[in-house]
This record gives C-alpha cells, sequence and structure tokens, in this order.
C-alpha cells in the first residue's frame, strides 16, 4: 500500500513539473489552478487505473537518457536508408515478414521494443505475442540490421531487472 | 554568431522539407500498405525532428523552445502506436503482404 | 509481489496500445485543464479544453473498452455534470441580472471592481463551458459507440 | 526560410492527399490522413513562426492530439464496425 501511495505522489510531482514548464504564468492563481488540476488528474488517472508502474515507470528514466540518443542515431540512419530507397529509381526493396524474439521479461519492455522498432523507418512491428514480435521489414539492410538483436539487447538492457 | 544560427537554422529547415516531400512521395510510389508506413514514418520522425530543430534555433524565448520540444516529444510518441495500429489492422483484415512469413526466433 | 496494481482489463491482444495509452492519458488531461485555464493567455479556453478533455476519455473508451470506461466515468454522472455546465454559464448570466446588469454584464459581479467581476465572470462561463462540451461529447460517444455497423 | 519549409509541407500534403483519393484499401486512405495531418501540425508549428506568433504551438499540440485519437479511431471503426467492442468480443 504505502508503494502505492509513493507512487501516486511521483506521478502528481511529475505533472506538477509539467504544468509548470507549460504554463509560463507564475502567478498565485495559475499555481492554484495547476496543484488542483494536477489533484484532479490524478484522482481520475487512479479512478481509470492509469497510474500504476507501468503507465508511469520511473525507475527506466535513468537508462532513458542514455537510451534515447542512441534510438536518435538509429532512426537519423534508418530515415537515410529509406529515403535512399525512395528516391532511387530502381526502387531496390526488398520486404520481409521475420518473427522475432522479444527477451523483455515484461510487457512495458516489450512495448517498448516494439515501438523502438516501429519508429526506425524500414521496420514496423506488426503484432505483439507470446514473447516475439512480428516484423515487417523494408529492405535487405533493414532486414539484417533486426536480426543482429542489438536494440532487443538494449531495451532489455533499458528495462532492467523487471 | 546570429548569422551561422541563421545558417544552421536554414540548414535543418531545408533538409527536414526535402524530407518531408522524399516522405510524399514513398507514401505516393511504394506498392501496399505496409510498405507505404514505412515511407510515413520517414515523415513522422525525421522530417519533423529537422524542421522543429530549425524552428528551436529560431525560437525567441524559451517558452517556446519547450512547447517545440513538447511537439516532438509527442509526434515521436504517437507515431510509432498509430504505425503499429495500421498495420495490425490492416494485417488482421487480411490485406496481403508480397512475401512469406519466416521464423527467426529458434536462433 | 500481489500488491503489484494490476491493469484494469487484461487486454492481451492490444498490449501496445494499452500501456502507452496508460502513459498518454494523465498527461492529455492535464493538458486540457492547462488550455481551460490559460484561456486569457493564449488560443483556449473552455470549448477546447471539453474537447481535449473528451479526447482523452475517448482514447481510454477505445483502448480498454467502452464498459471499462463507463464504469469509471459512468453515464448518470456525465448528465449531471452536463446539466451543472449549462447552470454555470446561465447562472452567471442570471446573477449579472439580479445585480442590476444586462444578461452576463461581468463587471457588475464585483461592484467595485469591475475588472475583477470580468475575470470571475469569464472564469465561471469557461468553467461551464468546459464541463459541458466535455460531458457532452462524452455522451454522445456513449450514445454512438453503442451502435455498431453490423 | 520558414516560406520555403511551408511550401514543401505544403506540397507534401497535396501528395498524401492524392494517396488519400487513390486508396485503395481502406487502410491506404487512413495512413494518408495521418501523414497529412503530421504535415499539418509542422504547418501550424511553421506558419506561427511565419506570421509572428508562436503561441500557435498550443494548437499544432491539440492538432497532434486529435490526429492520433482521431486515426485510432477511425482504424477501430474500420477494424471492428464498432467504437465499443474490444478485441475479444469483436
Amino acid at each position: 500500500m504505502p508503494h502505492r501511495v509513493l507512487h501516486f505522489t511521483a506521478t502528481a510531482l511529475l505533472l506538477m513539473a509539467t504544468w509548470l514548464i507549460w504554463s509560463g504564468h507564475y502567478v498565485f492563481l495559475i499555481n492554484t489552478y495547476g496543484v488542483l488540476s494536477v489533484i484532479a488528474v490524478v484522482a481520475l488517472g487512479v479512478r481509470l487505473g492509469v497510474v500504476d508502474e507501468e503507465g508511469q515507470p520511473f525507475r527506466l528514466l535513468p537508462r532513458m537518457l542514455l537510451y534515447l540518443p542512441w534510438i536518435t542515431w538509429e532512426i537519423v540512419k534508418a530515415n537515410w536508408d529509406v529515403a535512399k530507397a525512395i528516391v532511387s529509381p530502381g526502387m531496390p526493396i526488398h520486404q520481409r515478414l521475420v518473427r522475432v524474439k522479444a527477451s523483455q521479461k515484461t510487457d512495458l519492455g516489450q512495448v517498448l521494443y516494439a515501438n523502438s522498432i516501429t519508429i526506425t523507418p524500414g521496420t514496423v512491428s506488426l503484432d505483439v505475442r507470446d514473447n516475439t514480435i512480428l516484423v515487417h521489414a523494408l529492405t535487405q539492410g533493414s532486414y539484417e540490421g533486426l536480426l543482429t538483436g542489438e536494440m532487443d539487447k538494449k531495451v532489455a538492457w533499458l528495462e532492467g531487472e523487471g | 554568431m546570429a548569422l551561422a544560427l541563421d545558417i544552421l537554422s536554414w540548414i535543418f529547415l531545408l533538409s527536414g522539407a526535402t524530407f518531408a516531400i522524399i516522405a510524399g512521395i514513398g507514401v505516393l510510389r511504394f506498392p501496399d500498405v505496409y510498405t507505404r508506413s514505412h515511407a510515413a514514418g520517414l515523415g513522422d520522425t525525421l522530417a519533423t525532428l529537422l524542421v522543429i530543430l530549425g524552428l528551436l534555433l529560431q525560437s525567441p524565448d524559451w517558452m517556446v523552445a519547450v512547447k517545440l520540444i513538447m511537439v516532438l516529444a509527442f509526434v515521436w510518441f504517437t507515431s510509432p502506436i498509430s504505425g503499429h495500429a495500421l498495420v495490425k489492422a490492416a494485417y488482421a483484415h487480411g490485406v496481403k503482404i508480397d512475401c512469406e512469413e519466416e521464423d527467426a526466433v529458434s536462433h | 509481489m500481489s500488491e503489484e496494481p494490476k491493469a484494469p482489463m487484461k487486454v492481451r491482444e492490444m498490449v501496445v496500445l494499452r500501456v502507452t495509452a496508460k502513459m498518454l492519458i494523465p498527461f492529455i488531461l492535464l493538458y486540457a485543464l492547462y488550455v481551460q485555464f490559460h484561456g486569457d493567455f493564449g488560443p483556449g479556453g473552455g470549448f477546447q479544453a471539453g474537447v481535449i478533455t473528451a479526447a482523452g476519455l475517448i482514447l481510454y473508451g477505445l483502448v480498454f473498452g467502452l464498459d471499462q470506461l463507463k464504469r469509471a466515468v459512468p453515464q448518470r454522472v456525465l448528465e449531471i455534470t452536463l446539466a451543472i455546465g449549462l447552470l454555470m454559464y446561465g447562472g452567471t448570466g442570471w446573477v449579472t441580472l439580479l445585480l442590476g446588469g444586462n444578461f452576463l454584464e461581468y463587471g457588475y459581479l464585483a461592484q467595485h471592481h469591475p475588472v475583477h467581476g470580468q475575470h470571475y465572470g469569464i472564469a465561471m462561463i469557461e468553467g461551464g463551458v468546459g464541463v459541458g462540451v466535455a460531458s457532452g461529447l462524452l455522451v454522445i460517444y456513449y450514445a454512438l459507440a453503442g451502435r455498431g455497423r453490423r | 526560410m520558414f516560406l520555403v519549409a511551408t511550401i514543401a509541407v505544403l506540397i507534401t500534403m497535396a501528395l498524401a492527399f492524392v494517396r488519400a483519393a487513390l486508396g485503395p484499401t481502406v487502410f491506404d486512405r487512413v495512413l494518408a490522413v495521418n501523414v497529412f495531418g503530421t504535415q499539418t501540425v509542422l504547418l501550424i508549428a511553421v506558419a506561427g513562426f511565419l506570421m509572428g506568433r508562436p503561441q500557435f504551438l498550443d494548437m499544432a499540440l491539440t492538432y497532434a492530439l486529435m490526429n492520433f485519437i482521431g486515426t485510432l479511431a477511425v482504424l477501430k471503426f474500420a477494424r471492428y464496425g464498432s467504437l465499443a467492442d474490444d478485441e475479444k468480443r469483436a
């Protein structure tokens, strides 16, 4: 029980920080509205069942900061590949449909992996089930990059001891 | 200094614009919905990133910068979700894929 | 570990949507309230806030199912909040009438500080519009979503 | 320079619009509309700078939100013919 209360508080603090960054008007009235809004949102969120460890995975934050630059660079590289495929006259695409292993332990980890696959153009996740992900790959390069399992390992590391 | 920033901003905006048009061409040119979704991802990710970066360098104050980053974060967060939902729905609906399914789990 | 809160409904097949919707929904609702309370400063106000609130809850309904949403936000409650929204709007108008002004002439809400009166009046009206629009749109969603194509 | 970006975004929107008109499946159309929506977000952001009113960014964020939820809603309707049922019952 205290664990949940702690989580609610952390979520409220995160939302309050978001409010303060967004708002830009630091007067008493608006800040009061902010506190009331955060309380209302957390209350409704708890009622809807969206405020829990899966919805706000705070423990991933430190590793996320290291993961984000890596995935951004992957996205840039993948974009370059797909852009080349689009503009070359012969359209050198080689579609594959392949089921790969998702070695993450939790649903959250597998979702992060599936989304990482989708957000890098050239690969898109079609289906997530039974610790595997069905992936559609556009080019030979994206297919081979997927099979190295590097991203799978990175996301498993990001997820940590889950 | 200001000139260097302007030039950098120019480069970002122009390359972002180029990638957006390439994405548009891809959406038009690719043969089926699965391949087109890759092209759509191009417009959602790199084109958005570059355009937003170009605007960031021109933002008059930090409020505007924060909001630009929020727009980028939101688009990057939701783009894979709608992309996944789209191809999943198309696949479940029986839209044909031009290849066989293979299994890479065992090795 | 038995304390670990469970997902409201195991939507196994839509795992990507379930997890990401849980992350997004609090921020969407907070953004709606931000738009509600910053109507004076930028493009925003009650109507947009109502629409965004409804959109966030409709996203929940799309992912977790209409029944689950109805359990958290029952239709009875929405009918009442819809009425409250209208009352806040109309009521402010009548109060200004009773205080000797015209309908919705906010200045009369604070006799000695017409500008303050305008602030209270606009806040009440925007609040009414926000609550009304959010409840109205959700009631429409409930009514429409219950009916299928088949 | 904002003008160049605006024109490029408009061209992309036109290309996406052609794809939306051509189809052939409903999913192609949804995809095209989604691309159109993302470009609209960029258009609002760039236009805000073009007109010197960056407050437009709030609208860009709202539009991105509507684009996302709209896409999911249309997909759900296209797939199940209803906005209410979850996957198990459909």
